[in-house]
């Protein structure tokens, strides 16, 4: 592979920062775009923009095509059985808040139990939080381990039969883990539960295959895997999509609409009322396209490469203590820790050696309570990035340390 | 490596001080002022005490608190130029202060704020300055319950 | 104006269709995007996209100060009295549907009454009935007189103390009525009842003012001014808006998360879960600074004309039955009815001729059913249509009438 | 004005015709098959009704709806050419009818279908693909409970 080539295609990573070469190492929070999505995008609203569906004239005809292809592609990007399993989100936070309250609303009750994980984003808590609450279902989770791996005693216990739910990150933003999703998948199966996969940090970084993993839904972002902001996917089992109520009312998602009540679409459009962001949709179909050029297979062992050398060379820096795994496969990222400086400070020292890196909780707050610290700094990677830039992150590390000390 | 001008005026060796060995770092005992401040966007957290004398003099106030070195710093030099003053020379500081972190006017009593001065090169950093008036925001709440 | 040059600043309307320059009448759908704004978001994704909030790097700084800028400016397009009044959603949809289940859902109890009219959009419909179904409440719709406008004797039967809630559309897009917004809110809240605009046709066709209208809810869309889709935006009184539980649950709602439960941010962002639509919200941002440059009140002059061109000159055509005002102010839009053909047909034979029309109930299905249509056929306008498209459409009316009957 | 070829084969005058004076327009009384069709995306509907012979055969069949001339037009049409064939029958013109509209390969027996060929100009238009098959969709579902 030619990665310097396939580098040149983002546009925004050819600018200098504060002086120096842009380091862009803050794609776990959002990844950058290839110059083939942008004109995709521009393409879009220079010859064919219009309102799509129950329109009959050329540009809405061309918009639908195209907005309906791009579904066609995501369920094959994932493995799905139809593109019918594929509902378009904003993106991970919305596809769970939308199985929250149609599926969990409906199938939940007092005494039945949602079970997380103590890695999970805030996007795979809150809704179930807010949803126990509505339901007085119970909320319980498996706790992380030193090294940054699920407890398996612990799964041993709390998945059983009482469990209606189970939610889990497939990559942890937080800690690079990456989950046993598969086994998870048909452990939960095994004793009545139904799955959900928080794929934000794994749907563009690794070849998906919902049907293979086994879980009944998987959610993921498309502006982290190099599609615009404001779209992303949710996969659903159809013997589960088709027996769910709508969630949001409006235009699109009605069969028939009286003035005292209403009747609804099939799924996917059940769950999409209202006029979706077209471009984003289209532009989400670029994306695939461009990553299988590059080839999700290439992709993932590049960042394997670059999350892989970089545990190792950050080992080296004096006092740094790295979450996660600290050997063995970890999803593209490194968060670590300094007792010398708080991840704001490290943030803003790297910023201005042209580094973008980001410090915090990264909307993972148990979990930083859980490895005792107040955020962590990091450095996270895609295919776009290189061994030099790491090289260069290792460096500044290490002037950060010598100036904070 | 080379660092820049404003990282160095950011980071200047008071301000790393103050934040590595943080000055009226504790809690007053009851009865006190108390009130508790966050940066919920990032994460920073302070809380200080505060006992007042019948005069409205700070007679005594102490912070605890997590955060980067521009909030920690900050308090910590806070407690001890606003320790002795009145309540309304501790707004007209607060004033005073913000004006020199958002490089919004001219400060009336530059002489009374000291090596808080030092925290102009925030000017730079935008996004710090919630950091650097978090301590006061809190002082602000404590006092006049905001 | 040189309403010419304006237009050259849509590159998608320079094109041809079926061997025809493009006749793009379907703004109410869709609108279509200055070149402004397409550069917008080309520039954004090619120098400064990175996720919002909670970094302190270079790029996640500027696209967090254009993103914020952005909802300064809506605020002020709208007239909020203040930007943190403003919530970002994917369009009118989503904010109607955001109101139903937080503000709805807390303050809605069975025996209330919500009332809407006769000519809502069913995004402004089945939000609500959706509502009635789980809080019990009632529905009631004030009917609508055969010009076009709301029955007075109803609106004084109706609007009553049993009113909790007054939703209605400010410009019908299956009418072109425009009601009389300020007057109604007026009397609304004269009752103690809430008001939720739906000013999808309104926002950006005329210049708004939410404090002066005294609406307490405002809703619209990106995508119907100039916008890019998948960004809208809705409106909220403080007062209200602070009172409101979250909705979706996820990162940037949350002042705390713990593993069973959480406290959350104020307005807006407490009903801003997820990574936003950053280059959407920047893009709406960029079609605020065009329609401000072009003028708010020029747009609508220029609007009304056409419109009452329109009118006029398609009266001409035997047989035609337009809905709606037949005289005086409508929106910029002419739906109208044929017996000899179905609109479905008409559509098609004006794109054989490069003219973009809707044919169909336009998400009014009650509507379609009160004035006893199967459907109706819409032209609608914005700003960049000429008096010359229009004669080209009427052209066209008068040949499918030969061709069809 | 001068009409694209394209157009004039969509709305062919023996298309038209049918459309405005649909044949087997009506509802027969029970006992009989009876189903409902709809194109949500469009509005169109379409009801049939169907009487079946002990042998097999649609011995009588009548239609109602609403919608687009082609939609009305081609359930007119396939009234006349089915009644009087068996299940199976029915069912191949079908697929002939849905080869010779979307365009895809060619059919079995171009002969049985009569008339019905004239839609083929619906080939050139993909979005009414759906339009010409609605009538066709609700005999399927009458016959077979699809
Ligand atoms: C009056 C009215 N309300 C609501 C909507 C729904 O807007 P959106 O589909 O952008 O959510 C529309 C447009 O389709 C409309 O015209
Ligand atoms: C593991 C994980 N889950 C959920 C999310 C939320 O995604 P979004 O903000 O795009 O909705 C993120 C990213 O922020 C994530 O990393």
């Amino acid at each position: 592979m030619d990665w310097h080539r396939i580098r040149s295609d983002f546009p925004v990573l050819d600018q200098q920062v504060h002086g120096h070469p842009l380091v862009y190492l803050d794609s776990a929070a959002s990844s950058q775009k290839p110059r083939a999505v942008i004109n995709t995008l521009s393409h879009y609203y220079e010859r064919d923009n219009a309102n799509v569906h129950r329109a009959l004239h050329e540009l809405s005809n061309r918009a639908t095509e195209a907005f309906e292809a791009a579904r066609k592609k995501v369920a094959r990007f994932v493995g799905a059985a139809s593109e019918d399993e594929i509902i378009f989100t904003r993106g991970t936070t919305e596809g769970i808040n939308l199985v929250a309250n149609t599926w969990g609303a409906q199938n939940l009750k007092a005494g039945d139990v949602i079970l997380y994980t103590g890695m999970e984003h805030h996007s795979n808590l809150v809704p179930w939080q807010l949803l126990a609450q509505r339901t007085g279902a119970t909320l319980k989770h498996i706790p992380v381990l030193d090294d940054g791996t699920l407890d398996p005693a612990s799964i041993d216990t709390l998945l059983n039969e009482q469990v209606k739910l189970f939610a889990f990150v497939h990559i942890s933003n937080s800690l690079g883990t990456i989950n046993p999703a598969k086994e998870l998948c048909a452990r939960a199966k095994a004793v009545g539960a139904v799955t959900l996969l928080d794929g934000a940090q794994s749907v563009g970084h690794l070849p998906i295959d919902v049907q293979d993993l086994g879980c009944d839904f998987l959610v993921f972002s498309g502006h982290k895997m190099c599609a615009p902001t404001g779209i992303g996917g949710l996969y659903g089992r159809m013997e589960l999509l088709e027996r769910m109520l709508p969630w949001h009312g409006g235009g699109e998602m009605i069969a028939e609409v009286r003035l005292d009540g209403s009747t609804y679409k099939q799924p996917p459009h059940r769950f999409e009322a209202g006029t979706p962001d077209i471009a984003g949709v289209i532009g989400l179909g670029a994306a695939i396209d461009y990553l299988e050029a590059v080839g999700m297979e290439n992709i993932h062992r590049h960042d394997a490469n670059l999350s892989h050398y970089a545990v190792q060379q950050m080992r080296e820096v004096p006092d740094i203590r790295i979450l996660g795994p600290q050997s063995g496969p970890r999803g593209s990222l490194v968060a670590f820790h300094f007792d010398w400086a708080h991840p704001h400070d490290l943030v803003e020292f790297a910023n201005s050696h042209g580094i973008a890196m980001r410090g915090g909780h990264h909307c993972t707050m148990p979990l930083m309570k859980r490895f005792k610290v107040p955020g962590t700094t990091r450095a996270s990677f895609y295919f776009y990035n290189t061994i030099d830039e790491i090289n260069r992150l290792v460096e500044v590390l290490h002037a950060a340390r010598k100036f904070f000390t | 490596m080379p660092l820049s001008d404003e990282l160095r005026d950011l980071y200047q060796q008071v301000i790393l001080d103050h934040s590595r060995n943080p000055r009226n770092h504790g809690e007053l005992p009851p009865p006190c002022l108390h009130a508790h401040g966050d940066n919920p966007s990032c994460g920073d957290e302070i809380d200080v005490w505060l006992r007042l004398g019948d005069n409205g003099v700070i007679e005594d106030l102490k912070f605890k608190g997590q955060g980067c070195a521009i909030s920690q710093a900050s308090a910590s030099m806070m407690t001890q130029k606003i320790k002795g003053k009145s309540k309304d020379q501790a707004a007209s500081m607060r004033e005073d202060f913000r004006r020199i972190v958002m490089g919004d006017g001219a400060p009336q009593d530059e002489d009374a704020l000291g090596e808080l001065v030092l925290l102009e090169g925030v000017q730079k950093f935008p996004q710090r300055v919630k950091c650097a008036m978090l301590a006061w925001r809190a002082v602000e709440q404590a006092l006049e319950g905001k």
